[in-house]
């Protein structure tokens, strides 16, 4: 199962820098959730975090806006991340992983975009594993330019 | 002819003799012309925002704030009083306040342990008479003659405000009667934080300066704007500016909307608007003016906003010639229940980094910055919406806030 | 006696009286004069490269480009001409074109939605009329008087060049018949894109431009040539330049080597000299006239090379006084068989940014610009093969190429 | 066979990080392909990248030009890998995995020099697992400075 | 009245009244300076510190080192002479020794292979007399006017210093009588090294030269020292200057402390002071004159700390207006056995970037670097310990040290 | 054995992460030792580095001097931890893995603070895995203004 949820964390990164972005929703469980939100306010428990998403329409909604209608230059990510540490909880799995996130833009110019943890609820939905909520804690509470494809 | 500059030295600039319908690119990539705003225009008659008043709610509360590049701390003191002290030792000039939020009784300098009130004032200094009667400051040292930099302060609606200067007016009479009211009705209430972020953009801060000012671009750039209807050139709306054109409000009722075909022609909205989670834009009427959408500028580097529920507050600091940072401030009112709350945190996806109507806005005045490399002695072209300085109520196709911030500013550096 | 600077105020340099056998290193590391080169070199009377013409093969194809720090997009109108733009909208001054490639029917700033044809030609304002009659443009503004800043433009051998000067002569006349002739050989024929990358080196764009002149250093510093003997000054060989001295071509014929003990002294040759797979060099006689590698420099910023089979085109552009990029173009014939194709791969791992023969030239001159640090007022010596700006057919132990491009620098600078 | 491909491409990372250049021939099979190229040439299917070696002879021509012959200051690599995708082949496996490489100049200056993904087709050479093809997919389409140790 | 700037062109700095006891903070932001440091004052009449005669032991040994920005080799010549080049080829400027380290017979510039000996004299030309009769350099080329930029050297306790003036007097002249003896107690042994590391600190050089000499603050801000009993200001100690007040010794003898209750009032003493390790502190006595802890300053920017059995030698260079590496190179005596090598380990904890007793000095320098922007027309106050530059023996509690160094800086600025 | 050797390594990461500093010294034998040095002094065979304890009393003190005695600017780390590779040794294991340090400071300044490798010697003590030695290799010789987390 370790190996599975490593896959699936794998996979997920994969389709982000692939550019495959349409593939993001489907790693969640219908009602999943997605929040990006700073080490600052997560800490302090503050609700409102720079992007949320409560369903998977959202996310939808999210891809179409930034393939139709958010304009910004163009620029791939490149994900790091560092061994899961994964419990058992009643609904599935609890796992949390440190991340690190590279910006290339068009020009070639990479910057450290991203660096922060993972903390994930994941569930067996039918015979895949999704995320029940992926919660991305960044440690920086400063976006270089913008954020618009998700982490 | 020619306005030649009178009062800024090793600057070469002459400002286009069509004034405020132009800006020189110059004034976004001269070091010297930045170098001296921090003088002339950040030190001069001006009211900085420096944080909210609910960030330092109890007495030894600080909260640290730049004006310009100059460090402040804003501190309130044991009697419910706020000020304002750059935040620089009187001794070598060290940062006394090294944490970005704290509380304490006193503001000691870690390097040589002098020691300041909440106001500022210098209260010990050690060593002062040597040890063992060796050594120390001379028997003529006079604390009084040195303490932490004040800044005059004040608090309206709950914003901090600071200004170097002596002639700056109270900032009820700096904001106009229509932009504090507009605060008022906004701010004006028991408001809890909900969430905070900041931006770095790549850019002249005079460049976001002017584009939370340009009503002009919000519906063609932000196109999601346009496409979910929330906020287009054809709702009845306006550009309010203050008597001295320098504060604006841009506001929108959605509810008036009458489609025009204008925006058939561009590119703004060819994107289809059926959204797969609507509850996005789940609101609820939260003011009986009808107005829904209402981005206030306060002069220099301000912005209140309130889009549908979404209130917040930004502003920005310059961080280097082409470099600014932006700060969100996401508020409900203390009030709100939970539904409302979780209507605020949906809605706050519209606007900040990541926001579906603002994203651009981190990138778009990059791309100005970009486009005039090797012009700098080209100029911007402002006449939309004629070439004065005044509101424009009832349209916002207009570029009357962007020149009223030019003519504040070309007042307080004298180009 | 000294030649004063004449015409660059602000500059405060002295050229030695030797004239072009020596280089104030100051002027590779003068904040002030690199801003002058931006008027008065890049939009002087020379042709920039821009691209090449069949990376925009189809109408509407734009390509971005840099001329100096001003942005620049090229493109291809309907009916086939090719434009060159200052990427720089006429309203507020974004950038137009924001992806390196792409196609399209019209360019559209997305700031406010003003649109230009492909020729540069503004062809609509959004809500220039306002909404519903209110706010929009001043009766009297004129579309006419507004476009995308215009470069000349001329191809030649499937080059793109583009020029802000009235007074540059057609290319053909700027590189002379010699340096026309050899472009002709290299690349008048139907070529294919194999490969491109580029690099960032960190040094003042002129010390790259001195470095690719220099026939000197080839077989000096790039010990793998020399091993090789893929290209040695003990062959028949020769550094012609333009009438000006301002292009140059370094050439050799492999086939005509009688090693000169010469090279037993330097370090150059102490490698051994086998190759495990020899197969990297493989070649096939592409030309007949004997000449198997040939670095020719096009003033200021373009290089053609042929090493061997091993075609590109090189360019690069100041990204910063002390930041340059250099950008490799690989190229084949249309009609390249797989074989040849397959050698052209090989022999790619000659030069470029990894490349055997060339990777030196990525720290090289960085060393020259760490190494002058501080020592601003010294000058560089380049007396090696006289002291006059003139081909040397014959002989590359010269720094004539060198001293041809600070010639032309000087006539443009004023210095 | 998972912790084995592992082991292999750690053990790949720690002899180029560790400057011990002669053994990186031996990584790969005797008509082993290597080569670096841009994410961009690499998606526009064009032949030359930046370093190509088709043979084992080559990559030892690369190492020893670089001892004897190149010129250039002295740094060293550090390798990040993420965990990578696994897939059999019919020859063998088929192998991706994101990467980021920082260089480190002898004077300390430490830069994200690569970032990008390996491209690798593994097979079981006798009793070791070998590269039979190795692409190193750069982000970006820029290097700094120059590239003389292989990634 | 103001004392005008005199000798400085395009600075624009008038040094207040107050004299040494006032700092401008414009000093430490200031590019026009920091451009004018490079020739006036690390080309001025002082003595630089290089590298440690250890570290180049043998003939053909070589070490990088800079002066300012200026970079440097050190090399020590078949003979053992040592010497000290501009390390920036006399030919095009390119740097010559490119390794930190490295031994060779001669020093061979890797761009077009002049080459030269140990002491920096020219001693071949690749290709001077051309291929084969063709190219090469003019006949009256004379190999003896060009060579690598000498610096005079002289070497006192193994400490290698190169200065660029005539004017300069030899090293035991320029320290002083009580300067040298010091050095002498500390370094007149066989030395070997134990471990280097440097330190990138983000401030103005100046700052760091301060925080050496700044015997006041060193009690306060590191309150380990304090609490540990290392060192404090109720110890016997002093603060010694040499006659030009140039250079400095602080120390402190640990054995006299009598505990003055000043320290009660400042945070430096809150820490509880018992260590679950107390072996850190274990120590030997190491010398019979009582002194224990002993930072000495050599102007400008060399020091030898000898802190309970810790030794080390500590210098820094100027990275940029506002960046500063900070080198430390541990030592210990070439006799020492085992348990003494363990124990100035054990105390290595103190010192460096991590050192227990300086992390802080990694930081404070910075603090000063970023309060003081925006501040540049305001000064620093220096008057702890009276007005004068002289020696305070008996008292640390003093700024004298501080004074002293502006008090050269000044004579060397012309300021 | 190995997924207990990965999980000691990502357990000490998140902690220093974390901030939960007190956790450190219990990561460690109680004769543990730990030190930071540069790949040059290492490499020199010099004994002193920038960080050294010798014990776990020495590691409570640098946490007890950093809560209470030391001044800096607050910042936290990023940890991104390679595959470690592991030896059986008599006592127990010898376990190396590449590292990258990131530091965040709190206006959200990121940087590369540190990449190198830990060399570690692991041992069974009583139920748990803890280090007898844990050495961190720098790559850099220099150090971004001070260090006072361990890394
Ligand atoms: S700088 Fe603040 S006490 Fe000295
Ligand atoms: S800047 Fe281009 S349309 Fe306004
Ligand atoms: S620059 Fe040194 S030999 Fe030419
Ligand atoms: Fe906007
Ligand atoms: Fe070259
Ligand atoms: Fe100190």
């Amino acid at each position: 199962m370790h190996e599975a949820i490593e896959d699936l964390l794998a996979d997920y990164a994969e389709a982000i820098d692939d550019g495959a972005l349409e593939r993001w929703p489907g790693f969640f469980a219908e009602d999943g959730e997605y929040q990006i939100i700073t080490r600052e306010s997560h800490e302090a428990g503050l609700p409102v975090g720079i992007m949320y998403c409560g369903s998977r329409g959202m996310m939808e909604d999210r891809v179409q806006a930034l393939r139709t209608a958010n304009i910004y230059e163009p620029h791939t990510y490149r994900h790091l991340l560092a061994r899961p540490r994964i419990q058992r909880s009643a609904e599935g799995f609890a796992v949390r992983s440190n991340l690190c996130v590279f910006r290339i833009a068009q020009d070639g110019e990479t910057v450290v975009f991203a660096t922060g943890r993972y903390l994930d609820r994941i569930v067996e939905d039918g015979a895949a594993l999704r995320f029940r909520s992926r919660q991305v804690v960044l440690d920086s509470r400063r976006i270089d330019i913008l954020l618009v494809l998700p982490l | 002819m020619d306005i030649p500059v009178t009062h800024a030295p090793g600057i070469d600039l002459v400002w286009p003799r069509e004034g405020v319908t132009r800006v020189p690119f110059q004034v976004f990539s001269d070091p010297a012309i930045y170098a001296e705003e921090q003088k002339r225009f950040f030190r001069g008659p001006i009211w900085n925002f420096l944080c909210l008043e609910i960030e330092i709610p109890k007495p030894g509360d600080w909260r640290l704030a730049t004006v310009g590049e100059t460090p402040v701390v804003v501190t309130r003191d044991e009697h419910g009083a706020v000020h304002a002290l750059v935040n620089r030792c009187a001794h070598k000039g060290a940062l006394v306040c090294l944490q970005e939020r704290g509380n304490a009784k006193a503001l000691t300098c870690v390097y040589h342990s002098w020691s300041y009130d909440l106001a500022g004032r210098l209260q010990s200094v050690a060593f002062r008479h040597g040890v063992r009667g060796k050594g120390g400051m001379p028997e003529d040292f006079s604390p009084e003659q040195h303490r932490l930099e004040p800044l005059r302060v004040e608090v309206f609606c709950g914003l901090v405000f600071g200004t170097f200067s002596d002639a700056t007016v109270p900032v009820e009479a700096y904001l106009g009667e229509t932009m504090a009211r507009m605060i008022r009705r906004n701010l004006g209430r028991p408001l809890r934080m909900l969430g905070m972020h900041s931006q770095i953009i790549h850019n002249n801060w005079k460049l976001y300066a002017e584009n939370v000012r340009d009503s002009y671009h919000a519906t063609l750039l932000h196109t999601f704007y346009t496409t979910f209807k929330v906020n287009r050139l054809d709702m009845d709306g306006g550009m309010l500016l203050s008597e001295d054109g320098r504060h604006s409000i841009s506001y929108a009722k959605r509810d008036t909307l009458r489609q025009s075909d204008e925006y058939q022609k561009v590119h703004a909205a060819q994107y289809k608007s059926a959204l797969a989670a609507p509850e996005l834009l789940d609101t609820w009427t939260e003011f009986e003016d009808g107005i829904t959408h209402c981005i206030q500028t306060v002069f220099p580097t301000l912005v209140v906003q309130l889009t549908l529920n979404s209130l917040a507050v930004r502003f920005f600091t310059p961080r280097g010639i082409n470099k600014t940072e932006l700060f969100w401030i996401y508020l409900g009112a203390q009030d709100d229940d939970e539904e409302q709350t979780r209507k605020r945190l949906m809605q706050s996806n519209l606007t900040g980094a990541a926001g579906l109507v603002s994203l651009e806005d981190g990138c778009i005045n990059e791309f100005v910055q970009r486009g005039t490399r090797g012009s700098e002695d080209r100029n911007a072209f402002l006449e939309m919406g004629g070439r004065d300085v005044e509101s424009s109520d009832g349209s916002r196709a207009t570029e009357t806030g962007i020149r009223g911030f030019w003519k504040g500013y070309r007042e307080l550096m004298g180009f």
